[in-house]
């Protein structure tokens, strides 16, 4: 770190900081757990919640303080699509596929996002600015195809919005 | 027999007919008409002169003259100036050396000894009369009145003549074999199945001095207690066909076949059996299934045929050029015969070397001449001046040799000749690109009963073929290698046990060339599929 | 017992209440087909192989469901043929053909079920599943290729074994049976067991075969190849020939290992001798000079690797006593190296075991008693052997009875004992009660520490001391007196822990299928030959006494420390991961 | 079905003819490829009734016949073209460049190997080697013989045989 | 006695006899060599390459099938040089081989499959072009699929050389080969006899029968149809191999049990109808005998060789007795005297037969089968694929407990067993002629002089000073010499029997793999035992079958038999695509 010559070690040192914080939150998960049955999903999900997504050392930390197997952790992990066992980007894009919206072009959208993000769905951006993700109806079937970022709800987007979409989270960038 | 003034020796080879001598020779008998010269003089139609390169070309006899590379608007100034005014055309003499009877093309041929190919280019191969008339069936004579089948067999062993078919195997002692084994019915199989490439020189035996090989197969009848004999001629060899038929024919019609051959008791019959495209009957197994009227494929062995072979009786089966050895070896004994050529390997051997050569050919040498020698001496080294690069003796079931190998000679004992094809490719041909061709060549024409030739060939072809085109992977190599000597090892004939030489011993000189191909997708030469459509050609 | 009463394709039955549909169906005699099912461990209906028709609206898997009175089954009707066709024939769409040159070909229960079921079609063709092939082992590989995801390894592992290094991850046609983080095995706290080979139906896990090392080295002129055979091949490789669990077949199986070319044919219950001798004399020393007890057996590799990477902290608890294998090993480089008069680079050692950490054990740094030079070359299971004498071509039950070489093939009784769980711990009592007490023991079989239940206890009167032992088999079972010692409550002087259920017995090299029926068959022909040896005590095994006499010196002696004993590492639980990640996160 | 024998110039139908054709033979299977060469000769091709002509006639069964007759190259068991251009592809032709006269062939004649032009006129066949390597690269069309080929020398020979047989 | 001759095979010192080859020299050591194109049945063609052995001084492998054994050889069977070659060859040909092991006919039967295991192919180094054949499903009784046919000519030996109909061979060569009927044309369309020897032969699953057993599920499970099922003699000799039982295993009450399992309405034998057709064949040799009909009369209970006389002896088919064959007679009554007599409608009556023939199929689907008014045997199961039926139905035949046929379609004598036997007809035939023509009673009714495996067996029959001629005759080859000595006018028997397959019904097309000579004739003993265990041993004292006479038909070549039990054969041309 010492090569750094450009002023970021504070950055770095904050972002440690960060980090180590959460850590002490992890543990103080795992120690309300400990001991009991059939918590794993609880506890990946506060995890989770702490984190961001579940980074291998959470689930490390998770399996050996649940003293479950981190096979079966990591197992459970991968089941449900809400635990993210890549880092999550700040703004997940969600494109809904649902009957109405993929009839009416949603897999294009998808695409497309996937071409301007340069990556798959249930990936991340290199600069972690998004997270690329389907989504199955979420009840707006008359305003398809339907994409969410965040709290966000875009209706009828056409492949031409989508990098409008895009630029209105980078700010540009 | 009329009396002419003159002969006129007209190539009508296989290769002269290529370059228009049927045209030539049409016009030289009508010119002649013309003239009112037919009573004088006799138009013959030979095998080759072995100047081909130069056909069409003609001899007139007694002088000796030479003529080549003639067009059918030459024909009236010869006739006009040599036939009727005694005067040479210099202008269309051939101007190569000549020594003796046979015109040699270039220097080279004094290299040759002809004793198998001593008529060819002499006589009139249609002609039984000429056929005798330069000795022929005398020896026959000599063998079924004076001598027991004992002792010519005898003679033969002593001469030392082994197999010129590939394998080697002692003549004699096959013939003793099958004149010791027990049957009524045996036969002689002349196998004129031809089929190995870069080789030719059966072809040129059979369509220029057919009634040599019909004699010797008497002979080998008469020796080993045979009824009957078999010439299995190559279905493509069509002319060779023509021309052993119409011998046997004439044979038959002066009492040298039949009942009672000069009065000796002996009965014989020779029949000329065509083949129909398949390599493997080369095989002395399958080529005995084919005669016997089924697929080609090898027979289980033991037994060999020498015991047990043409519908179960005893069978010899000899090369053409083996049996176009025996009357020479008869008439001038097995002992004059042991003289010639190295310890081990007596005789002479004809060699056919072809691809990159200056002058492809049929040459017969005594054994113990050097690869250098036919190579760059007969052959007239390569064709495009570059430097040479290998040579597939025996052609694609044989090993491949390199320049290190140049003067080894040609002897059992030392560089064994297959067949005698010669294979040269200069530096600018691909070895992959040759070797997978020899691959599909074996895949072609395995018979396909035993499964490691069946499947084997296939795959080794697949390999290679893969490598022309850049698609190999290193592990290849060493599966090659494996599946090679496995095939050598387990395969049910020859042609399984030989499929993966030229591989291997290809491998084993140029292994970067190998390499090169298996794993950085290049070609050295440029030559293979990968680069271009292969063949001098495209180059 | 309360007994239900129900009809199978309108046959009769009774059953003990709670049994299932598929119990109620082998009393009455009808063959229903299984393939994730694994009888005691892990019903779970997840092939949907077993589905039956119960006069309900779907048809119910015969494995969970529970049979009650007056319930009418029907296991043959067009409902459920097709279903079980069907459901074969979308298993074989997602499984990769190549059965002839599957290890586990014609011994495949896909391969069975689908005969049975008479499949001859494949309607179903397109995409398959990634394929994770994973050799990074030294002892199993994975091919997911062929897994059919009927989870038993995963049970296996977790709850026979209790090493967890097996879980589903994804979901739907994504599922794949992977080792944590879908690391490879190597990476992740696998003892190597390969319990899960022994349980899986198909081809997709299978020991690393080294079996053409092995013929190599036999070929090679300038080798001398010795082999040593442990004490529960001899109970179980007959089975891969057809022959019932529990025949004994030592005397072909010495013939089958000449013909195929050894040089030599040694016994590795030679060195379990040996080990009797070391470790009952290190007992006693521990006893005597307050050293750390209980004192555990250290034979099983899969048992040595758990104890590094899940209690380290135990690890002094362990014997410092190499497993017999090595013994071996260091002592045929040595010992029989001099006494043969042969280099020990130019000796190869090749061991028969009925276990796949044995493999990986082999390969340990500290195992060679010339640096560089491995003590034990290859080690192959007891199913490689049968490989090998298939290869052969031998009539292997009609094979004459052959007898091992001396001087490492000499053995006793106890020695045989160690393939059975307990064997350890009654064949050291027997040395260790003669050498306390002075005394010949009348009755060498101490029946008490027998059988095949997990966790056995026994106090046993030495002269005046009362030895407190436990025996354990399986590795859960081996957790539980592990959480006793930490938690010191746990006043045994001496542990047997054997990796494997029933001990070697059931490793995870023997023959496919093992189950318990097969594992007390296979123990039955252990304590079988056992009975008919005339010598039955380690302590009077004369190769031995010998042994010590030319060579070693005495029992716990510096050659002994050198080469008989040795030192274990403690280990991560979890793989190191690549931490930078999460530290960098913030750039 | 299989067809009927028909004589390739009036297209007539004759069983009796194929029946002279094989019964100038022996009944010996000895027989068998000379009586293939002769059919051959005759129909340009193994019929389906020659087949089952020639095992009555050699009293062996007709999947023998057509079996041996399969295994040789040098007979067809569907009609050809009239002249059967036959193109080895041998080493010795094969490094001379006879893929490259493969190729003029197959363009000129518009068929690859083992096809027949529409016309009915060519049928192109890569084999293996006729013996003339001294002149390689070699074709054979039916019985004549061409060497040391170009392939610009291709289109000439063709067009002489198109020539003739129209 | 052959000259003996010292070998040495694996370091041991062996005795073989002159002539013998090094395999045999092997086998009687108690040494196992690998074969695959071997089969003890046929010919040697030694073209596998997967018996190679290594003999000391030879250069190369040797195929140990067809190399003859001579003094003081010194033989390695399984040489480092011998397991990598055989390996090699394994690899070679499932790099040929369809990757279908699971859904193949033949899985964990397979020959094939076998080798890989045994010699432990773990990996196939080669891949590349495979072959590429349509399976050829045009007929009822063979299924053939040349992707997974390996060449060693089995099937073309069995085929020429044991039924001399020779309806395939080897086409083109290298690896082009393929073995098919000439002109690549379907059997269909061929002179195939569907005996199914081809079947029985094949190493691997390129020929299978053509197995109904959905559509004979699918009957059993609708309610609105009655099945009935019949078995043939043969399959209770053998269909215990399928089980793993051994050879010569009788199992007709488990047989039963099973089929009562798998839910079929009826359970009856074939054996009763093979006691009419004796009935019924017998006064039709005695007709023509006192009228001067044509003879000898020659039975027709064999499809096959029914089949092979249309095709190839056309003009001899009025020797042939009239009689349909037992399968038939059975179809036909069961749709008639036993639908009447159970008052169920004919067309809800389903006839499924369990037979050890594959040319049964065929036969059930000829046209002039339907005298009952409808088809009169519905489906025509194999030996194999019955038992096939019974492990997907979980039924585990050797531990079943014994059932018993029904009646009245199930009551049969020990004559009507001994049909699944080659010379049991004849013999069967000979018990009842005897005490018709005699009025006395025959005191031994084991005919030896009829029994064996002999190819051709002649017998000379003292019915009270008459002497009648019989012969019999199994394997087409063997009816073949027969048919020709009758062509040529040498044939002065009175009576012939002829069985399409080797060794009778028991070796037939649809009976267990593998089969062999000493297979062959445990099941014979096995058919003999059960003979001389029944009580009842002649047909002509079968209650049932006097009852039927009685109530139904009337009496022998009756109208209503000859309507219902006696059938006309069709001359075929050799040229059978064609008609």
């Amino acid at each position: 770190m010492s090569a750094h010559q450009c002023g970021c070690e504070g950055q770095v040192k904050q972002a440690q900081a960060d980090e180590a914080e959460k850590y002490v939150k992890l543990a103080q998960i795992i120690d309300e757990y400990k001991g009991q049955r059939g918590v794993l999903i609880q506890a990946l999900h506060k995890a989770q919640g702490v984190f961001g997504w579940l980074p291998e050392e959470v689930q490390i930390k998770v399996a050996d303080g649940l003293d479950i197997p981190l096979a079966e952790v990591h197992g459970v992990a991968t089941f449900y699509s809400f635990f993210h066992i890549i880092p999550r980007g700040e703004h997940t894009i969600r494109v809904c596929l649902g009957t109405a919206c993929y009839v009416r072009g949603g897999k294009q959208v998808l695409e497309q996002f996937e071409k301007e993000l340069k990556t798959k769905v249930r990936g991340t951006t290199e600069d972690r600015t998004f997270s690329l993700e389907i989504n199955r109806c979420v009840g707006a079937c008359g305003l398809a195809p339907v994409v969410t970022v965040g709290a966000d709800i875009y209706r009828r987007v056409k492949l031409d919005k989508v990098p409008e979409i895009i630029a209105k989270y980078t700010g540009g960038k | 027999m009329p009396l002419y003034r003159s002969h006129i020796l007209v190539c009508t080879g296989t290769t002269c007919v290529l370059k228009g001598c049927t045209a030539v020779q049409s016009a030289l008998i009508a010119e002649i008409k013309r003239r009112g010269l037919e009573n004088e003089v006799k138009v013959v139609e030979t095998g080759c002169l072995g100047i081909s390169e130069k056909g069409p070309v003609m001899i007139v006899y007694p002088e000796g003259v030479t003529y080549c590379q003639l067009k059918v608007s030459d024909i009236p100034e010869i006739v006009e100036e040599h036939l009727l005014k005694g005067r040479t055309v210099s202008r269309l003499v051939y101007t190569g050396p000549v020594t003796g009877e046979v015109k040699p093309a270039h220097p080279g041929r004094q290299k040759e000894q002809r004793i198998v190919l001593k008529n060819i280019g002499i006589i009139d191969p249609t002609s039984i009369e000429e056929y005798i008339a330069y000795g022929g069936y005398e020896v026959l004579g000599k063998a079924l009145t004076q001598m027991t089948p004992e002792q010519v067999v005898a003679e033969v062993k002593t001469s030392q003549l082994r197999g010129r078919g590939g394998a080697a195997f002692p003549t004699g002692i096959k013939w003793e074999l099958t004149a010791q084994a027990k049957g009524d019915n045996k036969s002689v199989i002349c196998n004129a199945d031809e089929g190995e490439p870069g080789n030719f020189k059966d072809r040129l035996i059979l369509e220029g001095d057919p009634h040599c090989v019909v004699e010797a197969m008497i002979i080998a009848g008469y020796a080993v207690g045979a009824k009957t004999g078999y010439l299995y001629i190559r279905g493509e060899y069509h002319q060779s066909v023509a021309h052993t038929e119409k011998a046997i024919a004439d044979a038959k019609a002066m009492g040298l076949l039949g009942k009672d051959i000069f009065g000796s008791g002996f009965d014989y019959d020779i029949k000329v059996f065509k083949g129909a495209g398949a390599y493997v009957c080369g095989e002395e197994t399958a080529l005995i299934e084919s005669l016997e009227g089924r697929r080609g494929e090898s027979m289980v062995k033991p037994p060999f045929p020498p015991t047990q072979g043409l519908w179960g009786q005893p069978t010899v089966i000899n090369n053409v050029e083996t049996l176009a050895n025996i009357p020479h070896i008869i008439l001038n004994g097995g002992e004059w015969y042991a003289g010639i050529g190295t310890e081990k390997s007596k005789g002479t051997k004809i060699f056919s070397p072809c691809g990159d050569v200056f002058y492809p050919g049929v040459y017969e040498v005594p054994f113990g001449i050097t690869m250098r020698e036919v190579i760059y001496e007969l052959a007239g080294g390569t064709k495009s001046g570059k430097p040479f690069k290998a040579v597939l003796v025996g052609g694609p079931s044989g090993a491949c040799v390199g320049a290190e190998s140049m003067d080894k000679t040609f002897a059992y004992e030392d560089l064994a000749p297959g067949a005698g094809a010669l294979i040269v490719m200069d530096e600018d041909k691909c070895i992959v690109d040759t070797v997978n061709n020899c691959l599909k060549f074996f895949v072609h024409e395995s018979c396909g009963q035993c499964i490691p030739c069946r499947e084997g060939t296939k795959r080794m072809y697949e390999m290679t073929k893969s490598w022309t085109e850049g698609q190999g992977e290193e592990a290849d190599l060493a599966l090659m290698q494996a599946l090679t000597s496995n095939l050598a090892l387990t395969s049910r004939c020859g042609l399984g046990q030989v499929a993966g030489t030229a591989f291997a011993t290809s491998y084993k000189l140029f292994p970067d060339e190998y390499l090169s191909h298996v794993v950085g997708a290049e070609c050295p030469t440029g030559k293979c599929t990968m680069t271009n459509g292969g063949g001098k050609n495209n180059g | 017992m309360e007994q239900v009463t129900l009809t199978i394709d309108g046959k009769e039955v009774s059953v003990p209440k709670g049994s299932t549909v598929l119990d109620a169906s082998k009393a009455a005699g009808i063959g229903i087909p299984t393939l994730c099912h694994l009888e005691n461990v892990h019903a779970i209906g997840a092939c949907r192989i077993c589905l039956v028709d119960v006069g309900a609206r779907s048809l119910q898997t015969a494995c969970t469901y529970p049979a009650s009175e007056g319930m009418k089954v029907v296991t043959n009707n067009p409902r459920v043929r097709s279903a079980r066709k069907t459901v074969v024939e979308l298993m074989l769409s997602a499984h990769r053909q190549e059965c002839t040159c599957c290890p586990r070909s014609l011994n495949c229960e896909l391969q069975k079920v689908a005969k049975i079921l008479g499949i001859q079609e494949h309607r179903f063709d397109g995409e398959m599943p990634e394929q994770i092939l994973d050799t990074s082992s030294p002892s199993i590989t994975r091919d997911s290729s062929k897994c059919i995801l009927c989870r038993r390894c995963v049970t296996v592992c977790q709850q026979v074994q209790g090493v967890g290094a097996l879980f589903p991850v994804d979901r739907g046609f994504e599922t794949a049976i992977v080792p944590a983080l879908k690391n490879d095995l190597i990476d992740v706290a696998c003892v190597m067991c390969g319990q899960c080979v022994s349980v899986c139906p198909v081809g997709a896990l299978y020991e690393k075969d080294s079996t053409d090392d092995v013929w190599k080295a036999i070929a090679d002129p300038t080798k001398h190849v010795v082999v040593q055979t442990a004490p529960a091949v001899r109970a179980a490789l007959g089975e891969e020939f057809g022959m019932p669990a529990g025949t004994r077949v030592t005397g072909q199986m010495v013939t089958a290992l000449r013909q195929m070319g050894f040089d030599k044919v040694f016994d590795t219950d030679f060195t379990a001798d040996l080990t009797i001798l070391e470790e009952g004399n290190e007992l006693l020393h521990r006893v005597k000079n307050g050293g750390t007890l209980p004192m555990i057996t250290s034979c099983s590799p899969g048992w040595i690797k758990y104890i590094e990477h899940f209690y380290p902290t135990l690890l002094p608890h362990l014997s410092t006593c190499k497993s017999p294998q090595q013994m071996f090993g260091a002592l045929a480089k040595t010992y029989y190296a001099e006494k043969a008069g042969i280099k020990p680079e130019d000796i190869f050692v090749v061991s028969i075991m009925p276990c796949t950490a044995k493999k990986y054990e082999c390969q340990r740094t500290e195992m060679s008693a010339h640096p560089g030079i491995p003590d034990v070359d290859v080690v192959l299971t007891t199913r490689e052997l049968g490989k090998m004498i298939r290869e052969m071509g031998m009539d292997f039950a009609n094979l004459p009875k052959g007898e091992c070489d001396s001087p490492l093939g000499l053995s006793t009784g106890a020695a045989v004992i160690f393939g059975a769980t307990g064997g350890v711990m009654e064949a050291a009592l027997r040395t260790v009660y003669e050498v306390v007490t002075g005394e010949t023991l009348d009755n060498v079989n101490f029946t008490a520490i027998r059988g095949l239940e997990g966790v056995k206890e026994a106090t046993v009167k030495v002269g005046d001391l009362d030895v407190k032992v436990a025996i354990a088999s399986g590795l859960s079972n081996a957790k539980k007196l592990m959480e006793k010692i930490k938690n010191g409550e746990a006043d045994y002087h001496f542990i047997e822990i054997m990796c494997c259920p029933g001990g070697c017995l059931g490793g995870g090299g023997q023959p496919i299928p093992t189950t318990n029926e097969i594992r007390k068959a296979r123990m039955g022909a252990i304590y079988e030959e056992d009975e008919h040896l005339t010598i039955r005590k380690s302590h009077e095994n004369p190769a031995v006494l010998a042994l010590y006499a030319e060579f070693l010196g005495e029992p716990l002696g510096h050659k002994s420390h050198e080469l008989l004993h040795t030192h274990y590492t403690p280990r991560a639980k979890y793989p190191e991961t690549d931490k930078e990640e999460v530290t960098t996160g913030g750039e | 079905m299989l067809e009927t024998t028909q004589c390739p110039n009036c297209k007539k139908t004759d069983v009796a003819d194929i029946r002279d054709c094989v019964r100038q033979f022996g009944r010996d299977q000895g027989n068998l490829i000379p009586i293939l060469h002769a059919v051959q000769k005759k129909y340009g091709y193994l019929t389906a009734d020659a087949t089952e002509e020639i095992a009555d006639w050699l009293g062996i069964h007709a999947s023998e016949v057509y079996g041996t007759a399969t295994f040789y190259t040098l007979f067809s068991t569907k009609p050809l073209g009239k002249y059967v251009v036959r193109l080895c592809d041998s080493p010795p032709c094969h490094i001379e460049g006879s893929l490259s006269i493969q190729k003029a062939i197959e363009e000129d004649l518009g068929v690859g190997n083992g096809e027949t032009t529409e016309d009915g006129l060519f049928t192109l066949e890569v084999v293996s080697c006729f013996g003339l390597c001294g002149v390689a690269p070699a074709i054979m069309v039916n019985d004549e013989v061409h060497g040391n080929l170009t392939p610009e020398m291709i289109p000439a020979i063709l067009s002489k045989y198109r020539k003739e047989g129209n | 006695m052959a000259n003996t001759v010292n070998l040495t095979i694996n370091g041991m010192s062996v005795q073989a006899e002159e002539g013998m080859t090094v395999l045999q020299a092997a086998q009687k050591a108690g040494v196992y060599i690998p074969t695959l194109c071997y089969h003890p049945d046929l010919s040697i063609e030694g073209v596998c390459r997967i018996c190679v052995v290594e003999i000391k001084g030879q250069r190369l492998l040797c195929p140990s099938c067809a190399y003859p054994v001579a003094e003081g050889m010194d033989i390695n069977t399984h040489s480092p040089k011998v397991r990598e070659a055989r390996r090699t060859i394994i690899e070679l040909l499932l790099a040929n081989h369809p990757d279908e092991c699971l859904t193949c006919s033949n899985n964990q039967k397979c020959e094939l499959q076998r080798l890989a295991k045994e010699l432990g192919v773990q990996q196939v180094r080669f891949e590349g072009a495979r072959r590429d054949v349509p399976i050829d499903t045009s007929n009822p009784s063979v299924i053939r699929n040349m992707d997974k046919c390996i060449l060693c000519k089995r099937c073309v030996r069995v085929c020429h050389e044991m039924q001399s109909v020779g309806a395939i061979f080897a086409n083109k060569r290298g690896w082009d080969t393929v073995i098919a009927p000439p002109f690549n044309k379907e059997l269909s369309e061929m002179v195939c006899v569907f005996c199914g020897q081809c079947i029985n032969r094949c190493p691997t699953g390129a020929l299978k029968g053509n197995d109904p057993a959905a559509e004979v599920w699918e009957a059993l499970s609708d309610p609105d149809k009655h099945v009935v099922v019949q078995t043939a003699p043969a399959v209770r000799a053998a269909i215990g191999e399928e089980f793993g039982m051994p050879a010569g295993s009788l199992v007709t009450g488990k047989m039963v049990a099973a089929l009562k399992m798998m839910g079929f309405d009826k359970v009856f034998d074939t054996d009763f109808t093979a006691d009419l057709t004796i009935l019924e064949e017998g006064n039709e040799l005695l007709h023509r005998l006192k009228t001067g009909g044509t003879l000898p009369i020659i039975t027709s209970c064999s499809p096959g060789w029914i089949n092979f006389i249309e095709h190839f002896y056309p003009e001899q088919l009025p020797h042939l007795s009239t009689c349909k064959s037992p399968q038939q007679m059975f179809g036909a009554l069961a749709k008639t005297y036993y639908a009447e007599k159970m008052g169920i409608d004919p067309s809800k009556i389903v006839v499924v037969s369990i037979m050890p023939c594959t040319a049964k199929k065929y036969e059930s689907e000829r046209p002039e089968m339907r005298s009952s008014g409808y088809q009169d045997v519905d489906y025509v199961l194999t030996t194999r694929e019955a038992a096939g039926m019974m492990k997907e139905a979980g039924i585990d035949l050797p531990n079943l407990e014994d059932g018993k046929f029904d009646l009245p379609l199930g009551m049969s004598t020990g004559a009507a067993v001994i049909f699944g036997n080659t010379g049991g007809v004849m013999e069967a035939a000979l018990r009842t002629v005897y005490e018709v023509v005699t009025g006395k009673t025959l005191e031994n009714v084991e005919i030896k002089a009829v029994r064996g495996m002999e190819g051709v067996r002649e017998a000379e029959i003292d019915l009270d000073g008459t002497k009648v001629k019989a012969a019999v005759a199994h394997g087409l080859a063997n009816a073949r010499k027969i048919l020709d000595l009758i062509k040529e006018g040498k044939a002065d028997y009175a009576f012939v029997e002829v069985m399409c397959c080797p060794g009778g019904c028991i070796g037939g097309g649809g009976q267990p793999h593998p089969t062999s000579e000493e297979i062959r004739k445990k099941r014979a003993e096995a058919i003999y035992a059960e003979d001389s265990g029944m009580a009842l041993r002649k047909s002509h004292e079968n209650p049932a079958v006097l009852t039927l006479y009685k109530e139904f038909l009337g009496e022998p070549l009756s109208h209503k038999s000859h309507e219902l039990l006696h059938t006309k054969y069709t001359a075929k041309t050799k040229k059978k695509a064609k008609a």
